[in-house]
Order: structure tokens, then C-alpha cells, then sequence
């Protein structure tokens, strides 16, 4: 069952140095407030897992957080690079980042695999590509009744999940609406999971196209407002473009970006000081 | 070659005017970010009322009043007629062979329509570091067909791809054929200068027409290998003031929700 | 594109002799409406698919309409036996039924392969089971990343699936909420789709839970209101459970069967005038 | 036997209200229909407030106000805390590992608690033709463990079974871990006369308590084999009148639900 806790407590409690984490979210739901906990509290040596790794993992990567990538697609949509995330591949800074290449339907079955506790998933891809010869964990399955020769990719199981969602029940279930993407299975892959929500109801709002994450599926929710921003959260708040472009040139500099990150995100305490951190300097506009 | 010129349309909008034009309406397309959104929705605002777009993010024929940043903005899911996981976009979607039209763009293309959006240089000690894979190589593989569209040039028309990240005609011939895929492969390649479609026997592409005011040597001028040129060569028909003024709105609608903040 | 049309020019047409047939539905919206069309339409020799055949299948392989039965679980819920179904596999009436069986999660997860134009999928089961002995659609499969055995099971495709929704919409996209089950494996995995549905509105309700299959997915839309008596559709009426109890007796006597039959099915144009029929005679109450 | 009789309580009252004894509070547990889902719905009514129960229809955190018939009842969907697929429930819930304790039913059990629910007679010229597996082979498989309930009888405890549709400890000892199975296999079956556990060693259901007024020789004669009894042999504590109270309003509601025609 989900305990409601605080944020800090949740990542000091449930993400050790070493783990793998996926923080996911389709540009939609993006964690964030959580991403920026991990950062604070200097995890190391962390495995990060996601489809579109974007600013969140590009702070992550740059602040050193991370040893390795699992990834499909990584840049900052509709803008460009995510210069530390290149960085640390062509040039090994802050440090040389192991990476793990996939495609998106790879990731995605992948992760169904793990949230379906089986050691691999099996899909039409990757045949021909170049993926297959610098990937390991690619590799030619035949199916025992028509002979036919598919791909299978082995599961996704990180250590913690952490994702962003509209609202948590009083008991820990968590609703989520719009587009979901790869959620759900990103967090019944995992053996930890850490929901931020924007607030915790009474009862649901019914949308079509709405999922329920039972509170026994998840270990800690944390309640931070505008956790997901500068993404969006589907009712509450639209994305921010403008800070998704003014990220570049921060990105882009090594020194810039170190200066960024201490006034903004190691020099607060949380993700509301953060939030009025960089309003109150127009640092993003 | 992006100002506007005496002609009144600059070439990306030849370019992207005569992507749209390629898809038929009633058409399920699967639809990358960028200049192919742009097209797919100019189709859909024009001809193509009834093609249903699909985007990575789970969207089911979306409808966006502006252009998506990304494949997973809000403006996909608000108006689209089913909102579904990824792993079933995927698999009970692409896969499944329910995509008419997968519609990518790149970095680069070689010959056969082989793309590459990974690395420039070696992968182990890359150049430049591109996003990488997304969705293209399953579109690729999957979709009954695939439009391409991308600008011509050297850097990006190359002899030997630096990495093949999406599989078009592979090497050629039945090569495509033997890799068990069960998409047809990439029938046409639109480029800011003309139209390139495969060989029906070699899938090699050839440029088969030219957008108004380009030339075959500018065409083979911004192609990194010794291009093909059909002998019945072809002119696209310019843009249309409608479809000029279409798209202009939507561009314009698109810069002012970008710079606007939403929340 | 869906095409909305009647039901019996969307079974005429869609639905031929020696067909691949599934007729989904986990107690609710089970497409009563549909089956019945088929055997006024007296098709034959259908191979006959659905993780819970019930009542519906009970009565077509009564009347001589499947030549083969693939399953998981066949009873009349909360009642007891089906008997015609058990007349058919005990003492081959009134032909001989072949059937291939499988477990609830085999029978799912070979939809979900049907679905993804997979030629199978692979789950944790069957092992040490008698099943296993007597079903030959189940194989063993290794692991390539770590080496453990695993159970195969080949995809589903039915010719066609015949499911039971709420709404469609006037463009044909279908809206089903409450239990949904299995309905859209095994509508995506189906050459052929048609729903009955309750209504066609100008715009959906919300529904959590709620999903909807897009227009392009399905051929046939047909509008029969109460399609799914005396199963319930969620938010338009319950189930009869009287009508499963008064089942047992008419479908245990191969004479009372048929003249029910006769009288209620075959001898009305259509399902309204079917649902007159039993209600008239009080034939269920 | 299933009569009320001078203790004020019907064997099969006694049955259910042991078996849903077991069920701790805060339990995800997978539930069958029939006697399992009365037991599961009376824990939670009484001492199990917080327990999950999940139906093989999707629903999780179901509440049912009165007993469904079948798996599929609107009334489970009603107030769940949440309602999936199909495959999401055999795949994400029960294969991964979140089901505490699967509740089954079975017309045959055998020593090592396996289970039949498919034929008696043969599989190709049954004499009786059962429903079939439906979920319980992977519910027994993958839970963590399983409880069994059902009445005791020499038809129903057998020798050896006509059909294995279900594994409990397969041949015993060891021979249920060589399966691979990730679940523990059933630790508790309770009927109308009494409890049987498993021998920790050779898995072979043992004889562990026995109801208030059932016998020891009464539970051998209702066994197929020769049944196995522990030395210190405990007796069930009989229903509270709190207990007949929740289990007789229930099974009044259901009943009514039952006749009344709902639409």
C-alpha cells in the first residue's frame, strides 16, 4: 500500500546510490520535482532508464548523477539537443556515460515484459539496423509454430519508478489522464515505485481514458503541485515552451549550466522554493 | 533558399505543400515531429479531412489546432478519437500493420532510402550525437508505406550512412524483401527541391520531379551519390493560395502558442 | 471505416460458412443480438472462439452452427453446466464438437498476440498440467538473454469478432466502459469487426475506465438497443439473472431446446422482436 | 450436513466462515466464484477491511455489496479501486507476482493438493464434462500461495485425479519447484468438515483441525486416500454470531439480487 509522505523522505528512503531508475512521462507528466530530489540528494552512479530522456535526465547527466543511459530518443522536443546528454557522449563530461540504444517499441515492450515478470518480449524490429549490431540485448527468438524468426528484447525491471500524475485518493491510488504513454508499465515494472501528484481528492474525476494505479502497486506518493512543470499536467497546467527553448543556451555551456543548477536547484530546499526561484529572476522567460 | 522568393513561397513550403499532397484521405498515418506533422496536418486541413494521424505518444486520429512541440503535447490527446498506451500504439497499431503511411524525417538518407537518426561519426566515438531511434525503425519496418521528407543536401544525402538506424530497401533489391518485414518500404522521398521515388526493381532512389525553378544539376549538386533522374521528369505544381494560406496560419497559430506560456 | 448498417446485412455480409468466429464478452456486454443473427443466417461449420463461452454458445452449438470450439471456461455463470455444450463434446449432439482448450491467461495473452501480428506469445503456465498433454497449441520456449523455459501459445486471428459496446459515434468509433475485458484483443486481432452497440450519440460520455476503438478498426456498426440482454450493458440495464437460472432447464432437453429456439430465434425477424417474444410468453421469468 | 442444525450454523457456514478466517487484512487476493468469493467478500466485510480482491475480469479492489454470480458482474466494476484488461490482470497482476493469496474451488482435489476442473472420465470420452481451466492454472501457479476450498467427499478427494487442470505440489516433495512455477502453491485447503495443510517436506495434505462435531473417521471416509492426520489435531473455533450475521445478510441480499430481474 502507498504511504503519503513527503518528496525528500520518498528519495532518501527508496532510491539508493547504484539503482536503476526510470523517471517516465511522454512529454506529458514528467517528473520533474522528482528528478530534482535525486539531484539534491547527490545519488550516484545511478542507472537511468527512459524512452525520451529530456531536460530532466539532461540535469541529471550533467550534474553526474548517472552511469549509465537506457534509452530510445533523447532531445529536447521541438528544440534541439540536450547538450549534456551529448556531452557526456562525445567528449565523457562530467564523466564518460555508458549508453544502452533501443527503439521506442523496444523500450515499450521491454517494459511490458518486466511489468509482466517475464524475462523478455518478443516484437517485429530492429532487423537490419545498426541498433542490433551495437545493442547486446537484441536478439533473433523463433516462434515454435510457424518457424518464422521474430526479435526479443530481455525485461525492464528498475529498482525505482518515479512518475508524475493528476491526483492520489486518500488511500495511495493514483489517477492519471490524457496521454499516459508508457506509465502504467514503467511503474509495474519496478520493485519501487514514487508517484508525485498535483493533489490528493476525495474521490476521482471521471475521464475517459483514465487510468488507476492501486495503491498497492505503489510504495510512496508525494504530494508537490506543478511537479511536472515545466511539462504539463493535463488539467492543471499547460506545458512551457519558453522554458524548453531557454534551456538551450543553459544546456548548452558547461558553465552556465553548473551555475543554473546551484542557484536553482541544489541552493533551494524543494520544488515550490525552486519554482519561485526561477520566476522571481525571469531566469526562464 | 528559405526566403521567400518572386514566387511568393519559400522551398520548405514547396517541400512540405508537396509532402501534404501525398496523402490520401481517409488515410491512417503515423506521424513524426517536425516537417512531417506540418504536411500531415496541411493534409488534413485541406484534401485529407478524413485521415486519421497517429502519434507516438498514443494519440488516435489527433486533431491539433497548432503544431505539436513534441509527440506527446496535450494538443494530441484533447481532440483525438482514442487516447491509448504506448506498448498499444506499438504493437496493436504499427505492428500490426494498421498504418497506411508512416511519415519520417531524418538526418540522413542513403540510396535506398536507408536512414539514419543516431550519430554522425563512429557510435563509439560519435561527432555528433543525434536523438537517436524513436519510433522510425518499427514505422519503417511496419507501415504499408513510408514518406520521407527531409532537405537535399550533401550532408545529408550520403553515399554510406553513418548509421542505419531505420531500414529502407537495405541494399537494394529483394534485400528488403529477405529481413521478414512486413511494411512495403519507402515509396517516395520529397525533398526542397523535387520528388524522388525507388526503382520498382533496385529501390534505388530517383528523383522523378522537380519542384518549380530547381534543376537537375542542383538536384545531383545536393546528393551525396551519382543520383538517378527519370527520363519523363515531372514539375510539381506550386502551392495553391490555399494551401499557402493554411499552412501560414497554422505556422503562425503554432509561434504564437509556442512563445505564449500555456499553464 | 466503420460503415453503420443493419445487423443482418453486417452478418450476411461479413460472416461466411467455416469462418474463424469470436464473439467476446467477460458476462458483460456479451453480444447476444449477434450470435442470434448468425443462427437465423444458419451458419455453418464456424470455428467457435471466446475465453467464456456461455448461454450464446451454448445455443449456437445447439443448433448444429460450430465445428469447433476454442476455449477457456464453459458454464452458465453462477448457474451450473451449459448442456448443449455438454451434449456436444459428451455424446457428439447433434454433430461431434472438436475443441482446443487453454487457460484464461493462454487464451488472453494468444488475443494480445493476434493483436500485435504476433505469431505468438509467451507466459508463465501450463507446466506440469494435463493441458499441456491434450492442447497441442502449447509449446516450450527459452529465454535467449537468460536461458529459462518458458510457455509458448500461438495468436488468435479470428475471421471475424462480434463484440457489444455502449455508444458509437456517428463516424463509427465504438465507446465501451465498466468491465471491457477482453473485447478490444480480441476485436484488434480479427480480419473482420462488428459491434452492436447500444446507441449512436453526437459525442461520447466520460467514463474512466473508459476506452475507445477508432472507427478504422472496426467494419460494421450496427445499432441494436438491449443487444447484449440477458447479459447487462453498464449504465443501460442489468443483468437478467433470472433468464441464466431459467436457462438450465430448457437447455438441458434436447426438445424443450429447440422449440425454444424455434419459437424465440429462428422464428423472429429480428432481436426486438426476439425480446417481444420471451417477454410475452413470460418464457423467462 | 448442510442443514442447520442444533449449533445454529450449517456445515457450509462453517466452511466459509474458516476459510475466510485466513484471509489477513490488507491481502491482495485473487478471487474465484462460488464459495471463494463468498469467504473473500465475508473477510473483507469483517476483519479484512483493507483486503484487494481482484476478479479475473479486471476489476481490483473490487466491493461487492451482494455475491456476483459470475466473474464479470457489473456490481464488482461499481466502486473497484481500479478496472484493467483482461491480459492486464493474468499479465500485470497475477503473473507479476501481486496476488498474496489465490482462492480456488475445484470439483477434485488429490493428496497433493492438484486440481481438476475439467473431465471426469476421459479427456477424449468424458463421462462428465466440466467447465474447463479458466484462470485457475495460473492462479495456482503464480500466487504466492492458494488457498482451496471445498467439500469434503470421497468423489472430490481423490486418489488420482482424472485430469490435472491445476498444480499444487504435482508429485510432491521437490517436484512442484522443477516446474519453475513463481508461486508458492496452496497452503491451506478448508471444507465442511475440517482444515488440511501440506507436510512441509512431501507437500501431501495432512489433516491439521477438524470443525466443531466432525470426526476424525468422518474426514478418512470423505477421503479418496489414505488421509494423513497430525498429532495435535485442533478444533475449529465456531462461527460468531457476528460472523453468521455478515454471512447471512449477504447471502439474503444476493439472493434477492438473484430473483429480482435488475434491468
Amino acid at each position: 500500500m502507498a504511504e503519503i509522505m513527503g518528496l525528500r523522505e520518498a528519495v532518501s528512503g527508496l532510491v539508493g546510490d547504484g539503482d536503476t531508475v526510470a523517471l517516465e512521462g511522454f512529454t506529458h507528466l514528467i517528473p520533474f520535482a522528482a528528478a530534482h530530489e535525486i539531484i539534491r540528494q547527490e545519488k550516484r552512479d545511478l542507472t537511468l532508464v527512459r524512452m525520451t530522456p529530456d531536460l530532466i535526465y539532461d540535469q541529471m547527466i550533467g550534474m553526474g548523477t548517472a552511469r549509465k543511459l537506457i534509452f530510445s530518443w533523447g532531445g529536447n522536443p521541438g528544440v534541439g539537443s540536450l547538450h549534456r546528454f551529448r556531452d557526456a557522449i562525445e567528449r565523457g563530461w562530467p564523466h564518460p556515460l555508458e549508453i544502452e540504444e533501443h527503439s521506442h517499441a523496444g523500450m515499450a515492450n521491454r517494459y511490458v515484459a518486466g511489468a509482466s515478470n517475464l524475462p523478455f518480449a518478443v516484437l517485429r524490429g530492429y532487423v537490419g539496423t545498426d541498433l542490433a549490431k551495437v545493442t547486446p540485448t537484441i536478439a533473433p527468438i523463433t516462434c515454435p509454430f510457424t518457424g518464422e524468426e521474430l526479435t526479443a528484447v530481455p525485461a525492464l525491471t528498475p529498482d525505482v519508478t518515479m512518475i508524475h500524475a493528476q491526483q492520489a485518493d486518500r488511500k495511495g491510488n493514483v489517477a492519471l489522464w490524457g496521454i499516459t504513454g508508457i506509465q502504467k508499465e514503467a511503474a509495474l515494472s519496478a520493485r519501487r515505485v514514487i508517484v508525485t501528484v498535483e493533489e490528493v481528492v476525495d474521490e476521482f474525476e471521471q475521464h475517459t481514458f483514465g487510468i488507476v494505479l492501486p495503491s498497492v502497486a505503489i510504495d510512496a506518493v508525494a504530494v508537490v503541485a506543478r511537479g511536472a512543470y515545466p511539462s504539463y499536467t493535463h488539467g492543471y497546467y499547460g506545458r512551457d515552451n519558453a522554458f524548453y527553448e531557454a534551456w538551450d543556451p543553459i544546456g548548452r555551456d558547461r558553465e552556465k549550466f553548473g551555475e543554473w543548477m546551484e542557484k536553482h536547484v541544489l541552493g533551494v530546499e524543494d520544488f515550490a522554493e525552486h519554482l519561485r526561484s526561477i520566476q522571481e529572476q525571469g531566469a526562464m522567460r | 533558399m528559405t526566403g521567400v522568393d518572386a514566387r511568393g513561397y519559400t522551398a520548405d513550403e514547396m517541400m512540405t505543400v508537396a509532402a501534404s499532397r501525398r496523402l490520401g484521405d481517409g488515410t491512417v498515418c503515423f506521424v513524426g515531429i517536425g516537417i512531417p506533422s506540418q504536411a500531415a496536418n496541411l493534409a488534413r486541413l485541406t484534401h485529407a479531412p478524413d485521415s486519421v494521424l497517429i502519434y507516438e505518444s498514443g494519440t488516435i486520429g489527433a486533431k491539433p489546432e497548432v503544431l505539436p512541440l513534441s509527440i506527446g503535447d496535450g494538443e494530441l490527446a484533447e481532440h483525438a478519437d482514442s487516447v491509448v498506451s504506448v506498448p498499444e500504439i506499438f504493437n496493436y497499431w504499427l505492428q500490426a500493420g494498421r498504418v497506411d503511411v508512416g511519415f519520417l524525417g531524418a538526418a540522413q538518407i542513403d540510396r535506398y532510402g536507408n536512414l539514419n537518426t543516431t550519430v554522425v561519426g563512429s557510435y563509439e566515438q560519435p561527432k555528433v550525437r543525434l536523438p537517436g531511434a524513436g519510433g522510425a525503425p518499427e514505422i519503417a519496418a511496419s507501415a504499408k508505406e513510408v514518406f520521407i521528407v527531409l532537405r537535399q543536401s550533401k550532408r545529408a544525402f550520403v553515399e554510406k550512412l553513418a548509421f542505419v538506424t531505420s531500414v529502407g530497401y537495405a541494399e537494394g533489391g529483394d534485400s528488403r524483401k529477405n529481413l521478414g518485414y512486413t511494411g512495403g518500404g519507402p515509396t517516395v522521398v520529397i525533398t526542397d527541391l523535387g520528388v524522388l521515388e525507388p526503382d520498382p526493381e533496385s529501390g534505388e532512389l530517383t528523383l522523378v520531379a522537380l519542384h518549380p525553378g530547381s534543376t537537375v544539376e542542383e538536384a545531383k549538386e545536393a546528393t551525396g551519390w551519382d543520383l538517378n533522374v527519370a527520363g519523363d521528369l515531372d514539375t510539381t505544381e506550386p502551392p495553391t493560395q490555399g494551401e499557402l494560406r493554411v499552412l501560414r496560419d497554422l505556422e503562425e497559430r503554432t509561434a504564437a502558442a509556442r512563445k505564449e506560456k500555456v499553464g
